[in-house]
């Protein structure tokens, strides 16, 4: 084993000082922390949001802020969380640093193209914040026509402009990896030798290269029926209202997959490590991965039951519906059969991952039940529904955004994380996002519609007690922010392979060089074979 | 980059490997272009199914025969644009500056073609938005035709205005003689994109021109 | 009515107790599995933790037999969740012939409902107990929900279009009625209630409220304001055609298409006249849009439905409904050429 | 892999082709010939498109994974249209009336 230590070693942190360093970096490590830094800008942002939405819902009547405010504060808490955290959130950052670094490539296929679609992302950003600044959006993430298009008094086509630019980066982002993966792995590194990670966000890729193009143009249709005046969609000049519902879950339902298929390749990842086994049924979860980008595009139209879409309709869709939740079934069942009889440690990235598993489980399943026509009906646009994404994403993909941070930390900074505060943290999190989600499948099954300003007092009791939640998960989340920026100065001086995991980004050194490795390695097993490194440290 | 004929990035293991990559990845930028593009085609055939009638009347509103010669003149640029791919690849310098030149004449003549028939709709009444006064059979249809018309020759004709320029500085690379037989993958690429703009009128056409012009009430 | 703490929402509708019955369901399929997935994950990670650094872990598998199981197995339970869900989806589509029809305009944001009788409210709906109650809703702004928890009945509401949904009280009471389609700043305004009464007490509501003339005679009147009936000539054959009978019979057009004579129909044909043109006639009718009001084509439409049946009953009735008392409302004039509620 | 390098002749027939296809769709779409104006106006669109994709765009000459890219492309928006066209289209197919 090397044996020098971090500081005398150049890396890619320390290769270059400077702003500009920075700013004009083509090294996809870099990069990924640009995103990094500007993704938690916009978590933080939609996360004081959040907060004010629960304080509002605290108490029946509307008394904290007024329902403008209101519809604005929700409007932009989906908005900047959708499009500005969740889509970019693992891709751009872990995927950034660590697609080129598990497959053994020096970059991505394209570095150029990667700091361009930073930068676009970065405009998109500034075009929703200064609409924000401006005085805001109250169309929801959703922008449905025709409010959004003539009868919202706030700033949509600013918002949907930067929307539609914030796309071109998630889209740039998805071809440098699909044209990575394909063309930049280390020699003798075959598709079925690939860690899970790369399979899912192959699959993510897919999504964003085949889906983002289609909401980006829907959007471009609302702005410039909403700036010309146009019926494109309006039925009061000759439009559908109903055609705009399509175009945008043709995206904005896959969506849901760009957003949690980056979370199951982290899940297999962690799990595999965390037990020392390879992860049972490699190729199953692996096509599963694959299954779920393809089969999630034909599903959209569970969104739209209640909307008056055709009775024909709603029955193919719902019953394709139910497709797409079999291989997301087969990832949960195998991630548990890993489990069995390996060696399992309880590292922080294994107890989110914990996490992450029971609560995608849940709201697996409670996907189901919305596929289900007849219940669907009773529930939709209620807080079931919030609940249930909530579950997925913020139970899904933030758990396993923070198992991967926690996993990968020690290789991105050289610095260990506090592992007792990030154990107690994951517990807190854990804890506050059951309390806050859980009481919303009550309310939703109560009747509570979501978007609801003010509500009658009957659902109080669930609000009151998803509002104590939120408390807890606010400070769940405050405190890895606070240890992740202390461990970067104080933090131990990780080694380079601290878990003693077999992939390729763990064989170089922490943090890694500019270059990731310095002689391209050469790959002779599967992925996830810990047989090697027994081997390695004996010999 | 000192040596343009073998201009190797870092990240890469040979050349082989770059222009695979490369060219690979235009296709998949094609992809989305294809569904950027799709969301408006979704639109017009749901409309267009909807109301063939009004469709019908809306097209013979257009001109058949300028779109008839833009179409021409879009395949022409594919053609000169296709030889100077060649020309690039033998290495024939001037020929593919020439090629290029001719291309985007040819666009430059499309956009013009383009913009005249759109003036003549404005004039007519027929832009919705702006000048919107048909009065004559179901207007609100008829005002959605119009709307997808301009959407999606605006978007196209943007293609073809980006096309321009990436073409133009193409041209002037290769005037300076940046490509080689070695080495033309950027002149591959722009024709690449080049042929999808003309795809795309392949297909607008017939949609517009040609499929609802015997509909008439 | 309205405790303060419920686990449950009422079960006030036919539909309601067997969608809960399917909710049952999903719950015990959803109960079963995450204790199966949360008490394995337990179980192992007790079981297996780790107890050295340099522990053999055990044979790594991958076993067919066992993919299928989990693939199969919830696979089908799934199937079962789709037929049901399909069929109480069915039974929510298809109101029941005898149904007694309510309309409802959606708008920004308020919900008035018109009985055909002539009553309106607003924000309100009264209905008898043990009827099935017919909705065609639309909108004159935004897309709207019409929501009611308690009869598990929800549908968009749309501007420029007819939807419809319906539902069975089973339970005397006051219900919430929400939108629940996001719809502008008082969104959450948006709420009313549903009024179930009695047979015979809704009688005597239908009675004394300061309903007016039926929705049809309205409409008649309207019809003659608007000088229809000028060239949709019932006595003689017109310049356009005569609208006795038309309404649910098949109309031949001029490009040949035939179509149903529905609500959506006559609602294009007096807002767009020149898309679908009787075979016979020609396209001369001026377009009535920005002219009448959505709750005057309401109106319009119950005349043209009374036309229909006029040949049979005589006078526009439903049902079983006693006739209504004659004369305790107030005409009301066509309303003003409504005003485009764009901005 | 070498790259193949197609001539301008080759390049000429395919250009005469499409020319010669384009002058036909014209014509026919002067004409009523009833639904199938539609018919012959797409059927030749996806002839010249095919052409252009094929010889203009080399995927006659290029790796299985290009041409899988084009597939990929052109499926998606057929599943785009194929199911938002099973809304549009399908009223009336199941007895609920209107739905």
């Amino acid at each position: 084993m090397i044996t020098a230590t971090v500081e005398t070693r150049d890396n890619y942190l320390t290769h270059e000082y400077g702003v500009k360093s920075w700013l004009l970096t083509k090294d996809h490590k870099r990069i990924a922390l640009l995103y990094l830094a500007s993704i938690s800008f916009f978590f933080f942002l939609g996360g004081i949001f959040a907060t004010i939405i629960r304080l509002e819902l605290l108490t029946p009547p509307g008394d904290l802020v007024s329902a403008q405010t209101y519809n604005k504060l929700f409007s932009l808490h989906g908005i900047i969380m959708v499009f500005l955290f969740l889509i970019p959130s693992i891709p751009a950052t872990l995927g950034n640093f660590f697609v080129p670094m598990m497959i053994g490539a020096k970059d991505l296929a394209f570095p150029k193209i990667n700091l361009l679609s930073w930068y676009i992302y970065m405009a998109g950003g500034a075009c929703v914040l200064y609409a924000m600044l401006e005085g805001g959006v109250d169309t929801g993430w959703t922008f449905y026509v025709p409010f959004s298009t003539s009868y919202a008094n706030t700033y949509v086509i600013l918002t949907g402009v930067g929307i539609f630019i914030a796309g071109f980066s998630s889209i740039l982002t998805g071809l440098n990896f699909i044209v990575t993966i394909h063309r930049m792995r280390a020699p003798g590194l075959t598709w079925f030798r690939l860690p899970l990670f790369i399979w899912s966000m192959y699959a993510t890729s897919l999504i964003q290269v085949l889906g983002t193009p289609v909401v980006a143009v829907t959007i471009l249709l609302v702005a410039v029926e909403r700036g010309f005046h146009l019926g494109i969609f309006d039925p009061a000049l000759g439009g559908d209202p109903v055609l705009f519902q399509h175009l945008f879950w043709f995206y904005s339902h896959p969506a849901v997959y760009i957003m949690v298929l980056p979370g199951m390749g982290i899940i297999s990842e962690v799990v595999s490590v965390y037990s020392r086994k390879k992860v049972f049924g490699y190729r199953f979860v692996a096509f599963s991965s694959v299954a779920i980008a393809v089969l999630g595009f034909l599903v959209w139209g569970h969104h739209m039951f209640v909307a008056s879409q055709s009775v024909y309709a709603s029955l193919v869709f719902s019953f394709l519906s139910f497709f797409v939740a079999v291989p997301s079934a087969i990832k949960v069942f195998n991630w548990t059969a890993t489990l069995y009889k390996g060696s399992i440690s309880y590292d922080t990235p294994m107890l989110y991952a914990f996490g992450f598993i029971g609560l995608f489980t849940i709201g697996g399943l409670t996907g189901t039940f919305l596929a289900t026509l007849g219940f669907d009906v009773h529930v939709t646009d209620t807080y079931f529904v919030v609940a249930h994404f909530h579950y997925i994403m913020v139970g899904g993909t933030l758990m396993a955004y923070l198992g991967g941070m926690h996993y990968w930390w020690p290789k991105m900074t050289g610095r260990m994380y506090p592992e007792g505060w990030a154990k107690l943290s994951a517990l807190v999190v854990f804890l506050g996002f059951n309390l806050t989600f859980f009481p919303q499948f009550i309310l939703g099954y109560l009747g509570m519609p979501r978007r609801y300003w003010a509500y009658p007092e009957e659902f109080q009791v669930y609000h009151v007690l998803s509002t104590a939640g939120a408390s807890v998960l606010a400070v769940g989340y405050l405190i890895p922010a606070a240890y992740f920026i202390w461990s970067l100065r104080y933090g131990k001086i990780a080694p380079d392979n601290p878990w003693n995991a077999p992939g390729l980004e763990w064989q170089t050194s922490s943090p890694p060089p500019p270059e990731n490795f310095e002689i391209t390695p050469v790959v002779t097993s599967e992925a996830y074979d810990y047989s090697i490194l027994e081997e390695m440290k004996v010999g | 980059m000192a040596n343009h004929s073998l201009a190797l990035r870092h990240q890469f293991d040979d050349v082989e490997q770059q222009k695979d990559a490369s060219t690979f990845g235009m296709w998949i930028f094609l992809a989305t272009e294809v569904l950027f593009f799709g969301g408006m085609f979704c639109c017009y055939t749901v409309y267009r199914s909807r109301y063939p009638m009004a469709f019908g009347n809306a097209s013979n509103h257009l001109d058949l025969i300028l779109g008839a010669v833009s179409t021409a003149i879009l395949i022409f640029s594919s053609f000169t644009m296709a030889c100077g791919v060649n020309s690039a690849a033998t290495g024939a310098k001037n020929a593919l500056v020439g090629f290029l030149s001719l291309t985007i004449l040819f666009a430059a003549a499309f956009l013009v073609i383009e913009m005249s028939e759109w003036h003549m709709l404005y004039k007519e009444g027929l832009m919705p938005g702006f000048n919107f006064t048909y009065k004559e059979f179901d207007p609100g249809h008829v005002q959605l035709f119009f709307c997808m018309y301009f959407a999606m020759t605006g978007l196209h004709a943007s293609h073809v205005t980006i096309g321009i320029g990436i073409l133009a500085v193409m041209a002037i690379r290769a005037w300076r003689g940046a490509f080689g037989p070695e080495y033309f993958t950027p002149i591959e690429i722009s024709g690449l994109y080049w042929h999808f703009v003309d795809l795309v009128w392949i297909f607008l056409f017939p949609l517009y021109y040609l499929i609802a012009r015997h509909l008439q009430g | 009515m309205n405790p303060q703490f419920q686990l449950f929402p009422d079960q006030a509708s036919a539909t309601a107790v067997h969608l809960d019955h399917l909710t049952a369901y999903l719950l015990i399929v959803a109960v079963i599995f995450s204790t199966l997935i949360f008490s394995l994950i337990f179980f192992f990670a007790v079981k297996y933790r780790r107890r050295s650094g340099h522990e053999r872990v055990g044979e790594t598998g991958h076993a067919l037999p066992l993919e299928i199981t989990w693939t199969v197995i919830p696979f089908v339970l799934m199937m079962v969740m789709f037929t049901w869900g399909a069929r109480i989806f069915f039974e929510m589509s298809r109101p029941p012939d005898d149904a007694m029809n309510i309309y409802v305009v959606g708008k920004q944001w308020m919900w008035k409902t018109q009985h055909l009788e002539g009553q309106r409210e607003i924000n309100e709906l009264h209905i008898p107990l043990g009827r099935p109650v017919r909705l065609t809703m639309t909108s004159e702004d935004v897309i709207h929900s019409f929501y009611v928890p308690a009869f598990r009945v929800k549908f968009d509401v749309l501007p420029g279009k007819y939807t419809t949904a319906w539902f069975n009280p089973t339970k005397p009471g006051k219900y919430h009625l929400f939108c629940a389609e996001y719809c502008g700043t008082l969104h959450s305004g948006m709420i009313g209630w549903i009024d179930v009464m009695e047979p015979a007490e809704y009688e005597r509501w239908l009675a004394g409220g300061a309903g007016g003339e039926s929705l049809a005679s309205s409409g008649q009147k309207l019809f003659e304001y608007l000088a229809c009936a000028n060239c949709h000539r019932t006595d003689k054959p017109g310049r356009c055609p005569n609208l006795t009978g038309l309404f649910g019979s098949k109309v031949q057009l001029t490009t040949g298409e035939t179509v149903t004579a529905d609500e959506a129909y006559v609602r294009e044909s007096i807002l767009n006249p020149g898309a679908k043109v009787v075979a016979g006639y020609q396209n001369i009718m001026p377009t009535f849009q920005g002219q009448v009001s959505e709750e005057d084509l309401l109106q319009l439409i119950e005349y043209v439905k009374s036309l229909a049946k006029q040949p049979a009953q005589g006078a526009p009735t439903l049902g079983a409904i006693p006739p209504r008392l004659a004369g305790r409302g107030i005409t009301r004039p066509p309303s003003a050429p409504a005003q485009n509620p764009k901005r | 892999m070498a790259e193949h390098i197609v001539t301008k002749k080759q390049y000429s027939y395919v250009f005469a082709t499409l020319l010669l296809l384009t002058f036909i769709t014209t014509t026919v779409g002067m004409m009523d010939l009833g639904r199938l104006n539609v018919v012959v106006a797409l059927v030749i669109a996806v002839i010249k498109a095919l052409l252009v994709v094929l010889f203009f765009m080399h995927i006659y000459w290029s790796s299985k994974l290009n041409k899988l890219t084009v597939v990929a492309g052109v499926a998606w928006l057929a599943l785009l249209l194929w199911l938002t066209l099973t809304d549009v289209l399908s009223r009336g197919w199941l007895p609920f009336p209107g739905k």
